[in-house]
């Protein structure tokens, strides 16, 4: 008898050889599901053409928004869960909803991840991919402004019960700027461009970012002020070099793994980039750095980070919406979500955290427990230029061009311009 | 030696009607391809362009966009940064175009006076910036500026910032220099191999040095070359902004270094979530538009660029 | 001499009233001219005479602004170039130089799509009279100055043009060659028959080559008549002054008596010629430097075989031509 | 220039050392390409030749790069031939033919450069779907030709401007129409304009991204600078040596392309002829 | 006559053992010449000979590969053009298109940085001088040929330099103009005193204006002497054929019993030269066609007052000038 092949289109973005898997287990998922077709007797077979994108963001989204303006968009799409806002909003993607109840492997899912893809009451997106962004701490410098190893070993546990604050950041690192530990400027480096890591600090301070409720954007005056107020001090007190905005990335984890700045925040994934791309081996990065969770604002205080997990999301305008949406079913599967580890992101399945390969790896099982503090971006079509002119901020306030107060105004004036009532100000 | 013998008006009449015809339809013939280039990427996109940006498009009303009327224009002039931003592209504009002329000819004029083979072996080394991707030229700037003990510069001159950061507007003007600066030097060069050598030759025997030749004979011969150069320039500049995307994103700060096309670019392309403002970009493209529009009908009109036209000699097509 | 022509495919042509002007020049005024059939004219003047303009308005490059264009009883003004059947040899020779001479003379032909044999046939047959079938496979850049202006001439003639228009054909060419070129183009020109117009500013290039001249000046035609005829009977001053080399000396003067009188010098002339202010011209070389007339020498010039002097008698100045050399050449 | 004056190695001298800028900046990325790690310009880490390993491999999912070479060839080369023979036919009717409204014209030409090319990405997005262009490489073409073909038009009217009239008219009169002078005597006698013109847009076109990338949506074309910006993604791992590696294969084509039509940029004279 | 140069301001010129290659090209050959203070030398001789190189290595434009130049007991060559004290006029003027003809002319008054008074009134007595005071205003492109080549002169002699170098100033002027021209260069340069080298490939122009010519071929300088001589007495068949217009009839043969033999043709020779194998040169006006030699007239073109006629006598042309009308001009 006649089988019909249904062909899709899948597009995935990431970096090289640790990302891959994303793009490979969507042709790995085509593998299990036509087995189970063929078990099945279906009459027809499935088929995947994938696209690995790893050049940048905003070309990869200019160039999804025009595949679907134009109905040349892929089947599945595997962007941030961020994405989800605009593009549901637009009726580019298709909830997921039904497809969810009616296969239950969508339900080994960890609970907290359904959060992240969530919005106006719907589904939208099968997470994958969710990582935490560690506080980082040099061991080795530590240990020279005379810390012993013991108090170094606590530090994870004294941030994590709000003990060790973004105050003792600045008062560790100008003791070890003092102490000729670290040059000026190299006591703390937050990431050099836009990103999601600034939220959590953030966050930390107070803020909000969205209304649970209505689902605007929130700004939250005292928290942005006590965080760029923060943000000047470190640069006052040369924790933090006034140069840091715009650095290329090269050169920030060159300092770092060089054993030159004291702390920093980064990602769970940076670990293996460390061992691998900048040479350190794992071994020596095990020995330099520990990490905690991102610090709170006041002793007693929550501390923190932040997730931006990917989803795979559906073309609305797909023909082959229900075979793509069953092929996924299939992407969720213990043996290929642990594929995660390669790129250090957390898996997204229960059962997946028990299989040995996550056990034994040491980093991300002892990580993995940040999950329980992590905060998300909203999901939000206004938060693109939201955190843009935050960030902007930030980079103002850091260069002396502006005191925290005054960077508050300004972000304060220019969300009400740009977002009108769709931003709260508290 | 008057033949007298009357005109014939009818045989006039249906030879010059002929004529007249055929004689559009040549010059159609050869414009057509231009023609339809230009009707569809130049002026239906600024049509277009316009019409988007009394819209509020954004890749979230991609399929539905609403009118707004001249809301986005008003957008722009309630800005804070508007005033900065066009500040900044003045500056930009201006000091990259003076450093672009000037440069080019400079080095026009000393690679002619050079050998050939070492002439032609300093204008490579000149063009390589602009046959290098930008990233990658980005990258070798970014190197050479970054803090020691990376960057070169900081290790000579033992300065531990960013020399991007510390000086971002040097920074991005020589950068941006050092480009533009090889198509004046390819031009100017052309322009001099064509003074005939009988001009060198009277002006040395005329008792000028080198250097009085240059500044009395060449220079001056330059006139249209130096024109164009600036027009083409001038409406390149304002267009463009990919270097200094690349080496400051528009900062340190608050558009320290950003200016308008970066800005009109990063509304309508950038953006950390999914959500551009389209409508919002292309009205900032309009507003670049009608200033190169008015750029370039001042220069043709300052530099009266029509006198390079002159009637053809022949009368039929 | 324009009744020895042979009438071969030569057609008669005809300028009726035709003008034309160039912004506020006047570059042909109304001019109005009949060559016969066969007939070679040569267009005589001073630069910026308005002979090409006349030239180009015959070949259809020009748009006349009045008046017609007859070939025969063809009337061709308003016809493309390319219907008008005439060749045009140019004072560059505009040859085509990324073509060999082979292909520059076949490209007329090429334009009517004859076959590759016949194009071979004409152009080796051209070539041939014209002497330059060894040359046939160089480009224009790798023949001399002789040999282009030939290829420019075989270009023009190998359609077999009922009309020939040259302008200015021989003034790139050394002195040698000219004389040389001067009667190969007016024997090819007999033995075809082709009607043609010759322009020049060299008035014994005209005098040597034309049936008939044609002299202007500022866009207006001043004789036009056989070479002896414009030598021996200028119809204006201009015409006497510019046909002749060295140029006639012109003086402003009277006639009484059957004597010019002008500053200091007097020349008898016939009776018949009416008393009155009067023009006198006389030929450099009709003077003879003897008799009882006072002069200062005050320019020598040696011409090879004759000598040009300059003598001063009175206020006046006179050229005298002469082969015996003068006693002292000091100035 | 003729006339070279005595003391020209220290104009030498001089241009060297405002030149030794670009070469510093070269060095360090040759350097970077052959060593791990560099600091100023001085190779502080070992020797390797596994940046260049691209030359042989496939690096991820990208196809071989001499794949992309070849297609980055026929894009620019593409928009190179059509550059020239869009911007030739109208710079020959701007600077030969007599029709009203010439000047207009060529003043249109240079007002169009100040059309800002990726501020009106989205707008020719719509005019290349509604053309049924857009995912197609013709449209990315005929998009990039539109850039390049002020400056084409400026560059060849020029060059059409120098040609004699003598050798149009002699055409003439014997039969040609204007079409066929274009073709067979006036493209020849510019053909350094046609080089010139040709090498210009060639090495703009080889360096052009967002185009190709934006407006080909389903497949990929791959181009060389695709694939550099493929290896520069904003995922805070560029690996700088294989990037500098990619960078200097990349900007070898182009030195080559300019070495061989040095010549012809040479001769690109924008003064026109007057009169 | 080069007896009778006045010695101004001009210096004299030796050039010892000058040579010049380009590549492959020996532009010019060891050359020797001395020409006297004041003295208007002509370098004569066909395209590419060398005559331009000379010039350039006189003014110092070009290095010489060898030899010396001198001006009087200066030794020049190694000096830069500026401190040579020459002044040059081109063949192509050379004027600087964005100047005026005034600031044309001042150039190289400006470059000495005289006072702008002492310039104008410089600049205007040249301008005076040569007649073109009304068009010091313009540029270059405004004004006619006549017009630039004064200018360039006036601009070559306005800081009034001790060797003045003209290369072919004259070529690029119409006939009646050129002819005018001669004698104003001549006149100045006699006025001024200035030496002066000419450089020319028209014989008539050299002989006209020059005390004395220097005959070159192929970058070697074949005769160099008065105008006269050079026309009665040329040093070999190259300076016979070349000087003289219509070129001299020259024929191959043999002399034996007090007659050249050749084809067809027997000439009388004195009874003083030598017998055997010789080249005979007989001047165009010196043939007179009487006698009884029978010929067929092949060629014959008017030339205004004589006419030239092709004779073919046997298997040799000979060409005629006469100024008798010939019986029958039909070919
Ligand atoms: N295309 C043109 N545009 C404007 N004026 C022109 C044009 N062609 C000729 N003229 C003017 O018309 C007049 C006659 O020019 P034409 O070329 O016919 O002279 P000519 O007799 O051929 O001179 P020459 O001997 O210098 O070639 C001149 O004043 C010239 O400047
Ligand atoms: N700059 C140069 N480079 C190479 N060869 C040259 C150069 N100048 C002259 N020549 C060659 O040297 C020879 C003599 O040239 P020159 O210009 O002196 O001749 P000329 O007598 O002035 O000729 P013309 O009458 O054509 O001006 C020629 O063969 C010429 O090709
Ligand atoms: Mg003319
Ligand atoms: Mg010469």
């Amino acid at each position: 008898h006649a089988q019909r092949t249904v062909n899709l289109v899948g597009w995935a973005i990431g970096p090289d050889d640790p990302a891959i898997h994303r793009a490979e287990n969507l042709e790995a998922a085509v593998d299990l599901m036509n087995a189970a077709l063929e078990e099945r007797g279906a009459d027809y077979r499935v088929a995947i053409e994938t696209d690995f994108e790893t050049v940048s963001w905003d070309d990869y989204r200019r160039r999804i928004l025009l595949g679907f303006e134009s109905g040349q968009a892929p089947d599945i799409i595997i962007s941030s869960h961020i994405d989800i806002g605009t593009w549901a909003d637009a009726g580019y993607i298709a909830p997921l909803d039904d497809y969810i109840d009616r296969y239950e492997a969508f339900g080994d899912i960890a609970d907290s991840l359904w959060d992240f893809v969530t919005y106006k009451g719907s589904v939208w997106g099968v997470p994958l991919n969710p990582e935490a962004r560690p506080f980082y701490f040099n061991k080795k410098l530590l240990a020279e402004l005379g810390w012993s190893d013991e108090e170094i070993a606590e530090l994870p546990e004294r941030v994590r019960s709000g003990d060790f604050t973004w105050r003792d950041v600045i008062d560790v690192s100008v003791q070890a700027v003092e102490a000729g530990v670290v040059e000026e400027g190299h006591g703390y480096w937050h990431r050099p461009v836009n990103g999601p890591d600034f939220w959590h600090t953030y966050y930390a301070f107070g803020g909000r970012l969205q209304d649970e409720e209505t689902g605007q954007l929130v700004f939250t005056r005292d928290a942005a002020l006590g965080m760029l107020t923060l943000y000047r001090d470190m640069v006052e007190q040369g924790v933090l070099t006034r140069d840091l905005i715009n650095m290329p990335w090269n050169d920030w984890h060159r300092a770092v793994t060089d054993g030159r700045v004291l702390f920093n925040s980064a990602g769970t994934w940076t670990w293996a980039q460390w061992a691998l791309e900048f040479g350190m081996g794992f071994e020596a990065v095990e020995e330099t750095f520990g990490h905690a969770l991102q610090p709170a604002a006041e002793p007693g205080g929550r501390p923190n980070t932040l997730s931006q997990p990917l989803a795979h999301m559906l073309f609305a305008g797909s023909e082959n919406l229900d075979v793509a949406a069953e092929l996924l079913s299939y992407v969720v599967s213990p043996e290929l979500d642990v594929r995660a580890l390669e790129s250090a992101h957390l898996p997204v399945l229960e059962s997946t955290r028990a299989l040995p390969e996550f056990v034994e790896d040491e980093f991300l099982s002892q990580v993995v427990y940040m999950l329980d503090y992590t905060t998300a971006q909203p999901i939000h079509s206004g938060f693109g230029r939201y955190s843009d002119v935050f960030f902007r901020a930030i980079s103002a306030v850091e260069a002396g061009q502006v005191d925290p107060e005054e960077g508050v105004e300004i972000v304060v004036d220019e969300l009400r311009r740009a977002l009108g009532d769709e931003v709260i100000i508290e | 030696m008057r033949s007298g013998r009357p005109r014939r008006p009818e045989a006039g009449e249906s030879v010059s009607t002929r004529r007249a015809g055929a004689h559009l339809r040549t010059p159609a013939l050869f414009l057509t391809p231009a023609f339809v280039v230009i009707a569809l990427f130049f002026v239906l996109p600024a049509v277009v362009t316009v019409f988007l940006s009394l819209t509020d498009l954004s890749a979230r009303t991609m399929t539905n966009p609403t009118f707004v009327g001249l809301a986005n224009y008003e957008y722009i002039l309630s800005s804070r940064w508007t005033p900065i931003v066009v500040r900044n592209t003045v500056l930009y504009v201006t000091l990259t175009l003076a450093f672009n002329v000037v440069m080019g000819l400079a080095l026009a004029v000393s690679t002619s006076l050079l050998p050939d083979r070492i002439g032609n072996g300093l204008r490579l080394l000149w063009l390589l910036p602009r046959i290098t991707s930008p990233v990658i030229y980005v990258l070798i700037w970014q190197a050479l500026l970054a803090p020691a003990p990376f960057g070169l510069v900081g290790n000579l001159m033992g300065i531990s910032r960013n020399v991007v950061n510390a000086h971002p507007w040097p920074t991005v003007i020589l950068a941006n220099g050092l480009i533009g600066a090889s198509l004046g030097m390819l031009i100017f060069t052309a322009a001099i191999r064509s003074i005939p050598r009988d001009l060198f030759h009277a002006s040395a025997v005329d008792g000028a040095t080198t250097w009085q030749t240059v500044r009395r004979v060449v220079l001056p011969l330059m006139r249209w070359p130096i024109m164009f150069v600036t027009a083409y320039q001038t409406l390149s500049l304002l267009a463009s902004f990919e270097y200094i995307l690349l080496l400051t994103n528009g900062g340190p700060g608050f558009y320290t270094t950003e200016v308008w096309s970066l800005w009109a670019y990063k509304e309508a392309f950038q953006s950390y979530v999914g959500n551009v403002e389209f409508g919002l970009g292309a009205a900032m493209a309009a507003v670049l538009v009608v200033v190169g529009i008015v750029a370039s009908l001042v220069y043709l009109r300052v530099f009266r660029f029509d006198e390079l036209l002159s009637r053809p000699k022949v009368e039929v097509n | 001499m324009s009744a020895d022509v042979r009438n071969g495919d030569g057609v008669p042509v005809s300028l009726r009233g035709l003008a034309k002007r160039f912004g506020s020049v006047e570059a042909l005024k109304p001019l109005d001219l009949d060559i016969a059939a066969g007939e070679l004219v040569a267009f005589l003047g001073p630069s910026g005479c308005g002979k090409t303009t006349t030239l180009l308005l015959i070949a259809g490059i020009y748009k006349a602004d009045e008046g017609e264009v007859w070939f025969a009883d063809r009337r061709v003004d308003g016809l493309h170039p390319r219907d008008r059947d005439v060749g045009m040899v140019f004072q560059s020779y505009a040859l085509y130089p990324h073509l060999t001479l082979f292909e520059n003379i076949a490209y007329p032909l090429r334009l009517k799509r004859l076959p590759d044999a016949e194009v071979k046939r004409r152009v080796e047959q051209i070539a041939e009279v014209l002497g330059i079938a060894e040359q046939l496979g160089r480009r224009p850049s790798q023949v001399s100055g002789g040999q282009q202006q030939r290829a420019a001439i075989a270009r023009a003639q190998v359609k077999e043009p009922s009309v020939m228009l040259l302008d200015e054909p021989l003034s790139n060419l050394d002195a040698q060659i000219r004389l040389q070129a001067r009667g190969e183009i007016r024997r090819l020109q007999k033995e075809l028959g082709v009607t043609s117009v010759l322009v020049t500013h060299d008035q014994s290039e005209a005098l040597a080559m034309a049936d008939r001249v044609a002299v202007f000046r500022d866009g207006a035609l001043h004789q036009f008549a056989a070479p002896d005829e414009l030598y021996a009977r200028p119809a204006d001053a201009f015409v006497a002054s510019f046909v002749g080399f060295p140029p006639m000396n012109l003086f402003e003067g009277e006639v009484r008596g059957g004597e010019f009188l002008t500053d200091g010098l007097r020349v008898p002339v016939p009776r018949s010629w009416p008393e009155g202010r009067a023009r006198l011209g006389i030929r450099p070389e009709h003077v003879r430097l003897e008799g009882d007339v006072e002069g200062e020498m005050v320019g020598f010039e040696p011409q090879g075989r004759e000598f040009l002097v300059n003598v001063r008698v009175g206020a006046r100045q006179l050229q005298v031509l002469t082969t015996a050399r003068p006693p002292d050449t000091s100035t | 220039m003729p006339l070279r004056p005595r003391a020209w190695w220290l104009v030498l001298l001089l241009l060297a050392a405002i030149t030794v800028p670009i070469v510093v900046g070269y060095l360090w990325i040759v350097i970077g390409s052959f060593n791990t790690r560099v600091h100023g310009i001085t190779p502080v880490g070992e020797w390797t030749l596994e940046n260049w390993r691209f030359l042989g491999e496939r690096l991820g999912r990208r196809p071989s790069i001499w794949t992309a070479l070849l297609n980055t060839l026929l894009f620019a080369g593409g928009v190179s031939l059509l550059v020239v023979t869009v911007s030739a036919m109208a710079a020959y009717a701007i600077s030969r033919l007599s029709f009203p409204g010439r000047g207009w014209f060529l003043g249109l030409v240079l007002v169009l450069h100040a059309f800002p090319a990726v501020s009106l990405l989205i707008a020719s997005y719509y005019v290349l779907r509604v053309m049924g262009l857009f995912d197609s490489l013709v449209g990315v073409v005929l998009v990039m030709t539109s850039f390049m073909m002020p400056f084409g038009i400026w560059l060849l009217k020029g060059f059409f401007d120098n040609i004699s009239w003598e050798m149009e008219m002699a055409a003439l009169v014997v039969g040609a129409s204007r079409w066929r002078i274009f073709r067979t005597i006036a493209l020849p006698l510019v053909r350094p304009g046609l080089f010139a013109l040709a090498v210009f847009t060639f090495l703009v076109a080889w360096g052009e991204f967002i185009l190709p990338y934006t407006f080909i949506v389903s497949g990929r074309t791959w181009t060389l600078s695709i694939y550099l910006q493929s290896m520069l993604g904003d995922f805070e791992r560029a690996d700088y040596g294989l990037v500098a590696a990619v960078g200097l294969f990349y900007v070898l084509p182009a030195v080559a392309v300019f070495l061989v039509g040095q010549r012809y940029l040479l001769d690109m004279y924008f003064g026109g002829s007057k009169g």
